[in-house]
């Protein structure tokens, strides 16, 4: 055991989860603002909920191909 | 099994999933007897015993553990069923009340000391309700949208440009047929799992650095280790409760969405 | 349920609703176009369709959720 | 598929008797709990409900009958206030009425006596004319016997005689007038 750290099991699942960390930041950050604006403009409810959902897909997306990545590059 | 024969120099191990998980059965020889099937049978148990106690025979006036559990029916009531079975909120109630109880107590047995495993972290038991629920879905949906109407309504929503229907209706389909259950079980499944693989570090790393192999170097991180506990415990109950809330709010949104057609 | 008379708890709903949808709607789009792109990998023997069909399915899911939930 | 590639028992694939029992524990607690208690306390609720806005109504129509009654008794007194009035009007009126038709009477009576008193003074007048009128004749009569008895000798005696008739007849007459 001349290794001083050693990951052992599947480096796949380490991989997704730091990918998981931005799109989690992401929709953390997304929702706040969003109902921090929804609180101060609510009368631009429609507007905000449809960027806010926006937004959403699009960062969820990102960790969604977090997911699949490792198959991903495995193919290329 | 490895972890406790380990070579001389006894050195830290995290817990791994196969030996928390993996339980052996309590009597040995019955396969089937093990902590969460036993787990799952007492809070069964418990669930219909505090209910009868508070429900069986009611009084206009509450008192005593009619009040307590009043309260928990009438947040499934308010926050559950009626934002999203409206008029009907009623009479799903018995449904909801139940899935909410049952998950919230197999999911408490997590940090409820010396049961201390959430019965949901094993995919058995959210699968069951996941999958009742399911059946429930379809069953009401053929029942009160027809059966073409039904998947119909799943698979085309209006308002779409007509030649993307084909692309899109396949995804709206293994949305709302596999996945959507799917997730419905394993996001439970999965939040008891880490929560316990959570607690279980730490609760291991205390008791390893303060009593296993008790060093001066060591002694700060097995102190670590109960704080963290405590707040993880702390934390664990809070999304053990989230997810009884979720769980029974998803069960009344899919219920909600096979009633009545919307968008 | 028409657009203009909608109530606020009924908003709500709804917004639970997309939430909810949204991340399953994404999942599937990407098994759906994925898995054809998968399937043309191995019947074509190639790589390239089963990346194509993931972000495909990604894009094609986003589109459907954007559409059917941002009224 | 996607995660099958984990050491031991995979953590997806649910045992079959785990299946079995939650089935069985659910199906329990559904029929427990969702069929026969949740009914229960619905129920329940729908009466403490029905108690609390019973009591509300219970307690307004309460009001509304003490208001009735206070009506009715305000209406009660000013109709007797009315009856009061209206009955001293009436005893006045009465009374004024009384006073006239005994004043009527009264005067009646007057006018009676009166009249009672001018017809017996006609009536003694006419009985006095009468009487007069029979003595006059007879003393005419007498006269004339008296006259003619007498034979008439001389101026002197005749003269004589016709004085002391008038004034027997002054006399006489005097009284009877009187």
């Amino acid at each position: 055991m001349s290794v001083l750290a050693e990951v052992s099991g599947n480096v796949t699942a380490i991989g997704y989860g730091l990918a998981a960390i931005g799109p989690g930041i992401g929709v953390g950050i997304i929702f706040g603002q969003g109902v921090q604006a929804i609180a101060r403009q609510p009368e631009a409810y429609g507007l905000i909920r449809q960027n806010m959902l926006l937004g959403f897909v699009l960062t969820e997306a990102l960790a969604l191909l977090g997911l699949v990545a490792p198959f991903i590059f495995a193919g290329i | 099994m490895s972890a406790l024969t380990a070579p001389a120099p006894p050195q830290f191990q995290a817990p791994t999933p196969d030996e928390l998980f993996n339980l052996p059965p309590i009597i040995p020889g019955v396969e089937w007897f093990t902590k969460p099937v036993l787990l799952a049978v007492l809070s069964a148990i418990l669930v219909i015993g505090v209910t009868w106690a508070a429900f069986g025979n009611p009084k206009v006036v509450p008192r005593g553990v009619q009040n307590v559990v009043e309260y928990g029916y009438m947040f499934v009531r308010d926050q559950v069923a009626r934002p999203f079975l409206g008029k009907d909120a009623d009479r799903w109630m018995g449904l909801l009340l139940s899935l909410f109880f049952l998950v919230l107590v197999w999911n408490l047995s997590g940090v409820i000391p010396l049961a201390q495993f959430p019965v949901a972290s094993h995919i058995a038991f959210p699968a069951v309700l996941a999958i009742s629920i399911y059946v429930l879905k379809i069953y009401l949906g053929v029942k009160h949208q027809g059966g073409i109407g039904y998947f119909k309504n799943m698979m085309f929503p209006p308002g779409l440009p007509k030649f993307i229907y084909v692309l899109l209706a396949p995804i709206e389909f293994l949305s709302n047929m596999i996945i959507a259950p799917f997730t419905h079980a394993v996001r439970l499944f999965a939040n008891m799992f880490a929560g316990h693989m959570l607690l279980a570090f730490f609760s291991m790393v205390g008791f390893w650095f303060l009593f296993e192999q008790l060093t001066p170097l060591g002694a700060p991180v097995g102190i670590i280790g109960v704080v963290m506990t405590i707040i993880f415990t702390a934390f664990e109950m809070f999304i053990q409760f989230l997810q009884a809330f979720l769980f029974a709010m998803l069960a009344a949104m899919y219920i909600g969405g096979a009633l009545h057609p919307d968008h | 349920m028409s657009a203009q008379e909608r109530r606020p708890e009924e908003d709500g709903r709804d917004f639970a609703d997309a939430m909810w949808s949204i991340p399953s709607y994404l999942l599937a789009g990407m098994a759906v176009y994925g898995g054809i792109g998968w399937l043309l990998d191995r019947w074509l023997d190639m790589s390239a369709f089963f990346p194509i069909g993931i972000v495909l399915g990604l894009v094609l899911a986003g589109y459907l959720a954007y559409r059917k939930f941002s009224r | 598929m996607l995660l099958a590639a984990e050491e031991g028992g995979n953590p997806l694939m649910p045992h079959d008797y785990e299946l079995v029992v939650g089935i069985l524990s659910f199906a329990v607690v559904v029929f427990v709990v969702g069929r026969m208690l949740v009914p229960r306390i619905q129920k329940t609720l729908a009466e403490r409900t029905d108690a609390i806005e019973g009591g509300i109504r219970r307690a307004e129509e309460a009001q509304a009958e003490a208001q009735a009654l206070q009506q009715q008794y305000r209406d009660q007194l000013a109709e007797a206030r009315h009856e009061a009035a209206r009955l001293r009007e009436e005893a006045r009126e009465q009374a004024a009425q009384i006073k006239a038709e005994l004043r009527e009477e009264a005067q009646a009576e007057a006018r009676r006596l009166v009249e009672a008193a001018h017809a017996q003074i006609e009536a003694d007048r006419q009985a006095a004319f009468a009487q007069l009128r029979a003595e006059i004749g007879r003393l005419s009569t007498d006269l004339a016997g008296r006259i003619v008895g007498e034979s008439l000798e001389d101026e002197a005696r005749q003269s004589r005689i016709v004085d002391r008739f008038l004034d027997e007849l002054e006399s006489s007459n005097a009284q009877a007038v009187r």
